[in-house]
């Protein structure tokens, strides 16, 4: 098993493609962005795996919609094979305004390559993924599934109390209801979007701003997340002639929420150090809470 | 607790079960796999007490408010949980606080399971990378979807008949042997913690070192104000502030009028 | 309640009302028009009972602790209010809780009369503009001040006077109906949701829309923060922090040394 | 009924002016700073209305001074016309500034057009009025209405509760000393910052940077007040198959806080829409509460 | 209360009290000088009473947990409480509580005691001067550590001896009067106060006028936050998020990528 | 006794100095490292005075390796005075620190002039010292003297409660090796950021930017610091016609925390006005709490 996925896309712009006619493409219509999203919405989780994560779907949402607009059976397999490099985002604000803004820049390429001008290069199309997919994920973790869905979980959950079968069924579909219908108004938001950005990248505007923002608001995200989700104390104790020490509260007086602070930065820092080896990190850390915890030190 | 389930009981059980651990419903199963409620409810539909059936999962969801899974490491599968408690439970008329001990070990073991799932995906999706240098849609799609889909029905069907239609005691015996003790603490320590790679890799995705002060910043606000118990929402509204503020500043058309 | 005021004592309140909605007497009046205490003082005097005034006047007073009115938009007049409801208490010896009810409904109703005031003015002080043409300071001086005085006058006093001449009665109908249910309410809700559009004004006329974002960490500090019971200035000083740091920020010479 | 007023000011230099000879203002002196800083306390709020707000009042303040700086009967009126233009602030951090400030830009004015120099624009001094006028109002409002006057009221109602009218009479004489006091001094001191903003404007220094602080000022103790004072909450109760829910406490799930700051957005985002239609939006929105609470929805 | 040390006794623990008070043990002189456990012990240890003499400075403890004193103004000497009203309260059988009653007066005069060879320092160590004009890295060392050492025990030996040796009646005495009453709310006054002499003195030896709001925002976040009581490790780490953002904006390569 | 003392350096680089050859300097090692780490660690604040604060002990620690630096015996005698000017800073964060970088900055100040190249000036020696001891003093005295000795005491009391001397001898101990070690380990790493600090003094780097970032973070915990530490409170009561008004009730009610912050304010603008004449500074503050205290005003 591949355990080191590069991002990095192929960068060899062939000069050939602008030799052979390339056919015009068809404009991608309203129809195809909900194809595409749809396609993406479906398949989202199914064929998640360690080493691209969730490229494979974000790649099935985007089949119909490339078929338009490469005609050309080289350039077809190409954009396939650049979108089932490593991606992972979260369904709806991740997702859908990614399949949005992707499109719009590969029907800007295709029309590009079409006409024999400066293509947008496959690079930056996925420099702009792959920017954006972090943050964006970030956001839509802690809003879709952990602010949305148990905001409605709790107005119905009394039902479920009384045995009554709308505490399950109301919560399920006001969820899925909201999500694909925001899901799809970010696609076609990322689409419009997509098509100044695609602008913006060439003549160097303010992309880097909105990435940067993005990526903030991701981080900072995550930093809440991880004070309110991850539990981690130390259950350690040890006594020094007769006196009991309990290691959670003397780190509590140092520093409140160290430990769980300590986890991330370590899983961090080995991916600094070693790549995203998402597999290896699963199994080490795994390993590190067993050990640690059969001996109650957490 | 004799009483056992009949084969298609165990047997549909066992499909909705696969149906919702392999996401085929698209991302509506998110909300399915994360609360214990909707597979409650078909068990409930099955084995024909939907009232025992909400009360029993609704307690069982509250062990489960506010998990999210960043990055794919959701530190238990309450849906998993469910499946086997609420039929155990009903059919041994437990409490809502039995099943609930029987729904947190069980719902920790499914969450390897789930892994396990991730794991056959990483070597069987393979074949994707031929059909993709074909341009091969047809191909594509189905090694995208039918594989992985196929790999989930083929581990969760079969496990979880067999928990079912052999297994009440079964459970029984293993829930009661890892309930108190190093075990569950061991589990439990593991899916505290679990949550730490998932937003670990988010980080690291994001991939901007300069901006990992937000990330402290945020943190520590969540600590020190724990005992304010602000809202989401709220912290991320300060947070679409922070951003803000940081990139305009640090744009030098900062100082323009608008 | 049929003991009344006598005609000079009616008299008395309506003009010193008058003398305080019309702000005839500087920006000192904004404190006796946002407070009911001067007022009450007043009537405690002209009504020969300045001790049980004072005190009806205070209970009173406890209700408007804390009211603004950026934009204009105060949301009761608390001087008209006591002007009604002290007399009416004094004469029917209620306690304060019973001046109470009377005094916030009649506030309510006088805020609308304001308001009143507010529309007159912007039809009745035209003739400025042609004095202003002329430069003639003379004319200018007199509809600046003395046409908005005049309408004030012939607006309040017989309004306050036929109240409290003939009102005793009346008033005590009138409030007991509203006193509870739907209008009350409905008077409550305008209220408290008026104070959104001076606010808004002050935004607008602020006019710098990039700057918002200080705005909403504000609103959502005092929202987060609200268990902290933060006092005003401290969240001033915070303000005015801000507002140096930013400034620093986004001008060139910001990592001058000094 | 006017219910547009513009704030621009006339921005037509006569070329005239400088033609026919224009008399030597008389410098000003303390004692006319005094005068209109009185002038202005004392006419505050008679003259309000909604379509100019206090500009009667504020170039009432004005009048004694601009009689001494404009000897040229066609400078005094079109000095008086520009100080009847839309112009609303809080009294003493406002207006006692703003006197102060704009009387400086009006005296450097008058000695140009004297000197036939080239004089401060009217809109320069339209600009400088209306860019400060907005934050110094939020800031007055929240620290003379907001705080002084309540704390004075604090420290003697006791007395009050007692029946001694010192509890009246006190706090209405220290809020009336205190503010008369410091709005002089804000006269003064405005006064003197105008000197050297006016040169500042002529050179485009940190004058904008001064706008943007109180700008930001102004703005977040809107913020603080649109939190603390704005009490809009949902009665609203529906019931699904005999479960109650309470629609106020759902809100407070998602956003806490979130009508009040709804309420300010709207009537905000109806300025931007439609310009400053103060009575109109005074009318909506006293109408759509009305409504909405007879139902019971807040 | 006739009992009294031996001389012996008495002299030991004032060369102790010398030797921590001249700090001539090195920094490790510093948690000895700000707490009074080690003065305790030693003195447990010449009167042969380890156990109850760490009892009762356990207690003194407790009143000066959380001293600090930058810029060198600490508002007690803890020490010297110790050195005095450990040997007193063992002699006299008293309890913890009398002991500290005895401890704090005595820690403030020890403050002064301090403040005093501070002064005595700035005069006698001028002989370095010419030393280091000479290059003379002997005579150097000696009027850097020499003189100053020899002026502490010239300083503590003789006070701390004669207030234990013929001491513990007298200050029995000067303890109960000043116990109550004026002096001690000025010592306790004037020790509250001087903290604010060592913070000046940083603020003014960072010198950046320019940066002053960052203290100001953390004044007034420690006070609009107290009751959270968050604890100083999250200030800083907070005080260092803003130092490194305000750095990054301040700089033009903000905007970077990294 | 003299109370100003300047902290300015001499400034006169002489031109003499490369004329007669000066002796090629000892490369410092490690053990030098240590030796004047531990020089200063020792006489730390044995020679504490008013006017030189802590400049005698950190001049003390230097001795050794100055001696290995500067064989001209003109050069040690002004390495030496410069070393005994003005300084003070927190032991090991400040001292370990600034003892690391100042011996980086005398080794290439050394060599250069051995070389006849252009050497660092004492001027940018003392800059450097005199711009990181006040932030590093803040940092320091809030960790080391306020956090870390506290954590060592809470942990062990409980001993101490029970008679056991542990009590006494864990916290000194485990506070004496932590500090030592932590404070050596600064020092090495203050000469290794040195060598490249000199470099960017050089070329005007990023200097500034730690310097600020250094003084934020003073400040900021001198903010701290003050909230959590001063303690003055008004006692004055007063009554009008028999109620009686109670001062820190009033003044919380104005701004909490205003009598602490205003002790800090007055000494440090009097050090502002007057320079950093601390021992008048003591005098009179200490005078002036007294006769407040005395009339129980505070
Ligand atoms: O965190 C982003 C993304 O990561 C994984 O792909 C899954 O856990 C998703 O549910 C999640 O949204
Ligand atoms: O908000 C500024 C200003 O607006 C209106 O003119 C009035 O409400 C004043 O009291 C207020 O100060
Ligand atoms: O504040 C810096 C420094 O100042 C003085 O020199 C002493 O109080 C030290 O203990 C302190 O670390």
């Amino acid at each position: 098993m591949s355990d080191n996925p590069t991002v990095e896309a192929t960068n060899d712009e062939p000069q050939a493609t602008t030799e052979h006619r390339i056919p015009q493409p068809d404009a991608l219509t309203n129809k195809d962005l909900m194809k595409s999203w749809f396609g993406w919405w479906w398949a989202n989780e199914v064929p998640h795996t360690f080493d691209r994560m969730l490229a494979p779907s974000f790649c099935f949402g985007l089949i119909p919609s490339l078929q338009k607009l490469y005609k050309d059976k080289d350039e077809l397999a190409k954009s396939f094979q650049r979108h089932l490099l490593f991606f992972n985002t979260q369904a709806t604000w991740g997702g859908g305004t990614l399949t949005g803004v992707t499109l719009s820049l590969e029907e800007a390429r295709a029309k590009a390559l079409a006409n024999g001008e400066e293509p947008i290069s496959e690079d930056m199309i996925n420099n702009t993924k792959v920017g954006l997919m972090g943050p964006l994920a970030g956001i839509g973790d802690s809003i879709d599934s952990g602010t949305v869905q148990y905001i409605f979980i709790a107005m119905f959950l009394p039902f479920a109390k009384q045995g009554n079968f709308l505490g399950a069924l109301l919560p399920f579909l006001c969820f899925a209801i909201a999500t694909f219908t925001y899901g799809y108004y970010f696609t076609k938001m990322g689409y419009s979007l997509g098509r100044s950005a695609a602008k913006e990248i060439m003549t160097g505007g303010r992309m880097q701003g909105i990435i940067d923002g993005l990526g903030i608001l991701g981080l900072y995200m995550m930093g809440i997340l991880a004070g309110q989700y991850i539990t981690i104390r130390s259950f350690l104790k040890f006594s020094i002639s007769g006196k009991v020490f309990n290691v959670n509260t003397i780190l509590n007086q140092i520093l409140p929420g160290a430990l769980p602070l300590l986890a991330v930065i370590l899983v961090y820092w080995y991916f600094q150090r070693q790549g995203l080896k998402i597999t290896r990190a699963l199994l080490y850390l795994t390993g590190a809470l067993i050990v640690l915890s059969i001996f109650y030190i957490i | 607790m004799h009483v056992t389930l009949s084969v298609w009981q165990a047997l549909l059980i066992a499909i909705w079960v696969a149906l919702v651990e392999s996401r085929i419903l698209g991302f509506a199963t998110l909300t399915m796999r994360f609360s214990p409620l909707m597979t409650g409810m078909m068990v409930g539909f099955i084995m024909g007490d939907i009232k025992q059936a909400m009360i029993v999962t609704a307690a069982i969801q509250l062990v489960y408010m506010g998990f999210v899974a960043p990055g794919g490491a959701l530190p238990a599968e309450p849906a998993i949980g469910a499946a086997i408690a609420v039929p155990v439970a009903l059919l041994g008329h437990m409490s809502p606080q039995g099943a609930i001990a029987i729904a947190v070990p069980v719902a920790l073991l499914g969450s390897y399971l789930y892994q396990f799932r991730f794991f056959l995906n990483t070597f069987a999706l393979k074949p994707m990378d031929k059909y993709a240098r074909e341009g091969n849609a047809r191909g594509l799609r189905f090694s995208i979807i039918g594989i992985p889909a196929l790999i989930s029905f083929v581990l969760f069907i079969p496990l979880i008949f067999i928990a079912l239609y052999f297994g009440a005691p079964v459970i029984s015996g293993l829930v009661s042997n890892i309930e108190h003790g190093t075990i569950i603490h061991v589990l439990n320590s593991v899916g505290g913690g679990l949550a730490a790679l998932g937003i670990a890799i988010i980080m690291q995705v994001i991939g901007k070192k300069r901006l990992l002060p937000f990330f402290f910043l945020a943190y520590f606000m969540s600590v020190a104000f724990a005992k304010l118990e602000i809202n989401m929402t709220i912290y991320a509204i300060f947070g679409v502030i922070f951003a803000i503020l940081y990139v305009m500043l640090s744009q030098k058309n900062a100082s323009e009028n608008s």
